[in-house]
């Protein structure tokens, strides 16, 4: 079905998200304090959609980093899942937008569906932002995405100077845009203007190198030293998984006082030692080495082998924050350096 | 806010500030019995930690009272738990935290008046902060919205 | 910088190092990164200037966790990398004889989270020094900075730029920095309300998501087991809790106080820039006025926490 | 579909002691609600609840063909497994699952199996046994062996029903201790020694192996020298674990996750994986 793109004259932004507001819980990047976050757009607040990119991956909006799963007092539990009204997420960027995709894909399976996750993603409505000015530690081209990618997206906005095009990608989105009357029919010259944006910023990414053989190569270097060096400077922290879009791994904790109580889920990270340690003090990870090639592995191999797909989108945050300087596209490369030079040596 | 009465934890060291409750007990002696008393071996034994948890768990007050210098059963006990209060103190004043929340005492077997005291003077001066607000870990996500 | 390579090279042979901390090149502009050698061949990869910015003392730690403490390791060392490995040693984490102290002298180092905050979200491709000036160059902007607006707060008080202890120093020492006095923001917000203070704590410590950054990136939480991670009993819940991230932040500054060399390794880990280095500044003043106590000075002194004087200050006392 | 994160409430029918150090229980547990009851398979496991203190995983102990009650053993260990030891009958607490997959029993239908455990990992594997010789199932399978060894007697669990089935026909069951002690009249030796001692045929013979890691390890290439292919012997493993349901990401070996994928592997699939058992 071909669907007609829209255009928004900037200045009526604030009235359209009211208008998505009377449906939606609209969740838009907002800067509190110098850290911009996705958080619940209250009325008459700023979104900070000039934000290239939040500092927090949106994917707490689904997937809380702290988060009731069940109430319970002695025998009687009651299933906490969110009730409240479908979310609306606006302006999230085309990778983190890719990241509910894969996320999706780990939460629900034939087998066993995620409730918690269910109960928020189902019914969204993802408006994302397209990069008309992709940074410098932006890789999301390396990884089937790019700065205009509307993978995850209901509807694509694109910034075109003094307006935003919302081109409309699943059917909810089209469903949406339609019944708002603000909403021009946007023209020749609107799309091109975003053609022209995209091209621009595709091209500022340069041309990525080709992950085609990553898998099959850092299988084979599962006992290389590569992992020693890489591992050798890392702290061990969890800025790298606490800021990526695309890390799910949870722990499940209770709390109580004087019989009532809660258990909730919260994010746990592989890099933490506690994360695999077992109740008889044996940790099948012991050391920094073993966690950071399961965060890699994970990324790069297991996430292929379960779900089809690289678990990263490239969004360049881990890059950003790691405090040693761990660099995520580095690793990539050094991995086919070093498989090729086994290779030579062969 | 008249009819507060606190909730106030007090660690006490087995040898002196222990004895000296047990002395104002056994001697009558009146005090306000808001206290919550748990007896460790030493002043020294109290981990500023320990003192953070109950202020989390909502207590409104926190004492803690040992051997005076120089009277410590383990010899120094007193006076390392001296520094680590000293810090703790100005982290929590400077963090904005009621200086009367969180008080030291030292009291010896012998003083059974002395611990009457310090006991009415902590309770007084809770009292008038009003119930403990900082630091307190909010509970309502244990209320099911069910009930 | 090759006056460096050569002399490490030296060093290298003459002290027999089997381990080298030093830093390299990083992959973002004003970013070096900790790089571990263990052949004087690799040295021509070590660079020193004002964009190595971590501690590298933290590796000694890990050196010693890996069961290495009887290599012969050395470190590129700053005034602050310098005092936190005095400090290890005196806290029986390394052995004196197996660190070979290299001073470097330090003139400040670029806070890549005070960079990050003025690059409000832009990056950097590329950037040039002019004396006192920096101009930092993005895809489509430029930005002219005062050197200083771009160096750690710990830098900008700093009283030893050079290691007080050493085995080698290279270049000539520098003079303190000396912008602001060692404690002038401390005492500055004291000025504040109890309230106000404790607001912005809160405030501060609500940014926190609890991926200890802060501690791991610091030279003196080498605790096989941090009391966060503890179960049995668990003492504070793991969430982003906000009274469960300030006593964690609280604890932190309490278990560094009479250690913490105020590197401000802390603050620049932290991918949120919360202002860590704050409620640890105002410990730090207590343990040196009160108990006259400053870390990392020389390897003689015992720690101010793990020490005690019979007419220590008690006015708190009730 | 359901809320695979709520437990279900099960009541404690039966508790009693299982070793002599007193670090090992064994739990009776029955439905709340006999509508809540589901069916599993030998090898799979449940998770216990507790409120307040948590969930851990433990197999489930009991059989398919046993109705009425599902058992658990537990090793005390640390908060969730020493609250479990703090259980007096009657009480009620929390069970989910049945999770993972299962030992084989179509796979090695109308062939041998040889079960064999070492101190308390024989749970799944009396799940097992109990499930094979069944009246309803023997008949579908050929001999089954079943070698289990202990440190010292009083390590040993299960030991009265061993003794029972010792007597019986169907089963033959081989117990041994590491060292001799007084009033032990069966084997005495490591599990590896006694296999090789025995040593099963591996015509048409299937292995389910579970104890310590240490006993695995020294097993396996006793089992290749009796002709065993690794496709033949299974294993079940042990991880950290938090959702049991593929979800929480921490108990995988390498891309397969021992709740989800497991917690029963051939050896010939853990080959294929680069990260160590």
């Amino acid at each position: 079905m071909e669907m007609d793109t829209y255009k928004l004259q900037k200045g009526n932004l604030e009235r359209f998200l009211q208008k998505l507001g009377e449906k939606f819980v609209v969740h838009a990047p907002v800067e509190s304090d110098g850290v911009v976050a996705f958080s619940e757009l209250m009325p008459g607040q700023e979104s900070a959609l000039y934000f290239p990119r939040t500092h927090k991956p949106p994917k707490d909006v689904f997937y809380p980093q702290t988060e009731v799963m069940f109430h319970y007092e002695k025998d009687i539990t009651h299933s906490a899942e969110y009730k409240g009204k479908p979310i609306a997420l606006f302006g999230a960027r085309p990778c983190d937008a890719k990241s509910f995709v894969l996320l999706e894909r780990v939460f629900i399976d034939p087998k066993y569906e995620d409730p918690y996750w269910a109960a928020r993603r189902n019914n969204a409505l993802v408006f994302s932002l397209a990069c008309n000015d992709p940074l410098p530690s932006c890789f999301c081209n390396w990884l089937d995405g790019g700065p205009f990618s509307n993978t995850g997206s209901d509807v694509l906005v694109t910034d075109i100077g003094d307006a935003y095009l919302f081109e409309p990608i699943s059917e909810n989105g089209e469903s949406f845009l339609s019944s708002v009357d603000m909403l021009k029919k946007a023209t020749k010259k609107d799309i091109e203007k975003a053609q022209n944006a995209k091209e621009r910023a595709e091209l500022s990414m340069g041309e990525p190198p080709k992950l085609d053989s990553l898998k099959v190569s850092l299988d084979a270097l599962w006992d290389d030293p590569l992992w020693d060096k890489v591992s050798s400077k890392c702290l061990g922290c969890a800025a790298c998984t606490y800021s990526c879009p695309t890390c799910y791994c949870f722990d499940i904790q209770d709390e109580s006082r004087r019989g009532k109580g809660v258990r909730i889920r919260l994010w746990d990270s592989c890099m933490f030692p506690l994360f695999t340690k077992e109740g008889s003090g044996h940790n099948p990870r012991p050391t920094r080495k073993y966690r950071l090639r399961q965060r890699f592995m994970h990324k790069f191999s297991y996430f292929v082998e379960k779900q089809g797909e690289f678990g990263c989108v490239g969004c360049g945050r881990c890059v950003s924050f790691c405090p040693v300087n761990i660099d995520i596209r580095n690793f990539i490369i050094g991995v086919f350096q070093t498989a090729q030079g086994k290779g030579g040596e062969q | 806010m008249k009819d507060f009465e606190p909730k106030i934890m007090t660690f006490l060291c087995n040898w002196c500030s222990y004895a000296g409750a047990d002395l104002a007990g056994v001697s009558r002696i009146q005090y306000p019995p808001n206290t919550r008393v748990i007896r460790v071996p030493c002043s020294g034994r109290v981990d500023p930690l320990f003192i953070l948890k109950c202020l989390q768990d909502g207590y409104d007050g926190v004492l803690v009272s040992g051997c005076h210098p120089g009277d410590c059963h383990y010899i120094s006990g007193n006076y390392v738990a001296r520094r680590k209060f000293a810090i703790l103190k100005t982290a929590l004043e400077f963090m904005g935290m009621e200086p009367g929340r969180v008080q030291f005492s030292w009291v010896s077997a012998g003083e059974g008046e002395k611990f009457s005291q310090v006991i009415s003077k902590v309770t007084e001066g809770v009292k008038i902060l009003g119930p403990a607000r900082k630091l307190v870990k909010s509970m309502d996500s244990l209320e099911s919205p069910h009930d | 910088m090759d006056k460096l390579v050569e002399k490490i090279k030296d060093i290298f042979a003459d002290e027999k190092l089997e381990l080298l901390i030093g830093y390299t090149k990083g992959t973002l502009p004003l970013r070096a990164t900790p790089i571990l050698i263990e052949s004087a061949d690799d040295a021509g990869k070590l660079i020193f200037d004002f964009t190595c910015q971590n501690n590298l003392a933290r590796y000694l730690v890990d050196e010693k966790k890996r069961g290495g403490d009887r290599r012969r390791v050395g470190i590129i060392a700053k005034g602050c990398d310098a005092r936190a490995v005095v400090q290890l040693v005196l806290e029986g984490q390394f052995e004196r004889e197996n660190v070979v102290i290299i001073g470097v002298p330090c003139r400040g180092v670029v806070d890549p989270g005070k960079l990050r905050k003025k690059l409000a979200g832009r990056e950097i491709v590329n950037f040039q020094v002019n004396g006192e000036k920096i101009t930092l160059f993005g895809n489509g902007f430029e930005l002219e900075l005062k050197r200083s607006e771009l160096l750690s707060d710990s830098c900008l008080a700093c009283r030893y730029p050079n290691a007080v202890q050493y085995n080698y120093f290279i270049g000539e020492p520098a003079e303190p920095l000396g912008v602001r006095d060692g404690y002038a923001s401390v005492d500055e917000f004291e000025q504040k309300s109890p309230d106000e203070r404790w607001a912005y704590f809160e405030k501060e410590y609500s940014k926190c998501i609890r991926c200890y950054a802060c501690r791991n990136a610091c030279p003196m939480c080498y605790c096989e087991e941090c009391f966060v991670d503890c179960s049995t009993p668990q003492w504070i819940g793991k969430g982003n809790d906000l009274s469960d991230t300030i006593i964690f932040h609280i604890v932190r500054v309490l278990h560094t106080a009479g250690r913490c060399v105020d590197c401000g390794a802390c603050a620049a880990a932290c991918p949120l820039n919360i202002d860590i280095r704050m409620l640890g500044k105002r410990v730090e003043k207590e343990v040196t006025e009160r108990f006259g106590f400053t870390a990392g000075l020389d390897f003689e002194t015992q720690p101010a926490m793990a020490a005690f004087n019979e007419n220590d200050k008690e006015e708190f006392i009730m | 579909m359901k809320n695979a994160y709520i437990p279900i409430s099960v009541r404690v029918k039966k508790i009693w002691v299982e070793s002599d150090d007193k670090t090992l229980r064994t739990f009776d547990l029955e439905f709340v609600n006999e509508a809540d009851a589901f069916d599993y398979m030998p090898g799979q496991f449940c998770q216990l609840s507790i409120p307040g203190k948590g969930e851990a995983p433990f197999g489930i102990a009991s059989s398919p063909t046993e109705k009425g009650f599902l058992r658990f053993t537990v090793n005390r260990v640390r908060v969730v497994t020493s609250a479990l030891h703090h259980l007096e009958e009657e009480e009620t607490i929390g069970i989910r699952g049945p999770f993972g997959n299962y030992y084989p029993v179509e796979k090695f239908r109308g062939q041998n199996v040889v079960i064999v455990s070492g101190g308390f990992a024989l749970t799944t594997l009396r799940s097992l046994a109990v499930y094979l010789c069944d009246p309803a199932n023997r008949g579908d399978y050929g001999g089954i062996t079943l070698i289990y060894g202990a440190r010292r007697p009083g390590l040993m669990i299960y030991r009265d029903e061993l003794e029972e089935w010792e007597k019986k026909d169907d089963i033959n069951v081989h117990l041994t201790i590491d060292e001799q002690v007084e009033g032990w009249n069966k084997l005495v030796g490591f599990v590896p020694a006694i296999i090789k001692e025995i040593a099963p045929s591996s015509k048409d013979s299937w292995v389910m192996v579970c104890g310590p890691l240490i006993m695995i390890k020294y097993t396996l290439p006793v089992l290749t020298e009796l002709g065993f292919p690794p496709e033949h012997i299974y294993t079940s493993l042990e991880r950290r674990m938090k959702c049991g349901i593929g979800k929480c990401g921490r108990c995988n070996i390498g891309s397969k996750y021992v709740c989800f994928d497991g917690p029963v592997f051939s050896f010939a699939e853990l080959e294929e994986i680069p990260e160590k058992i």
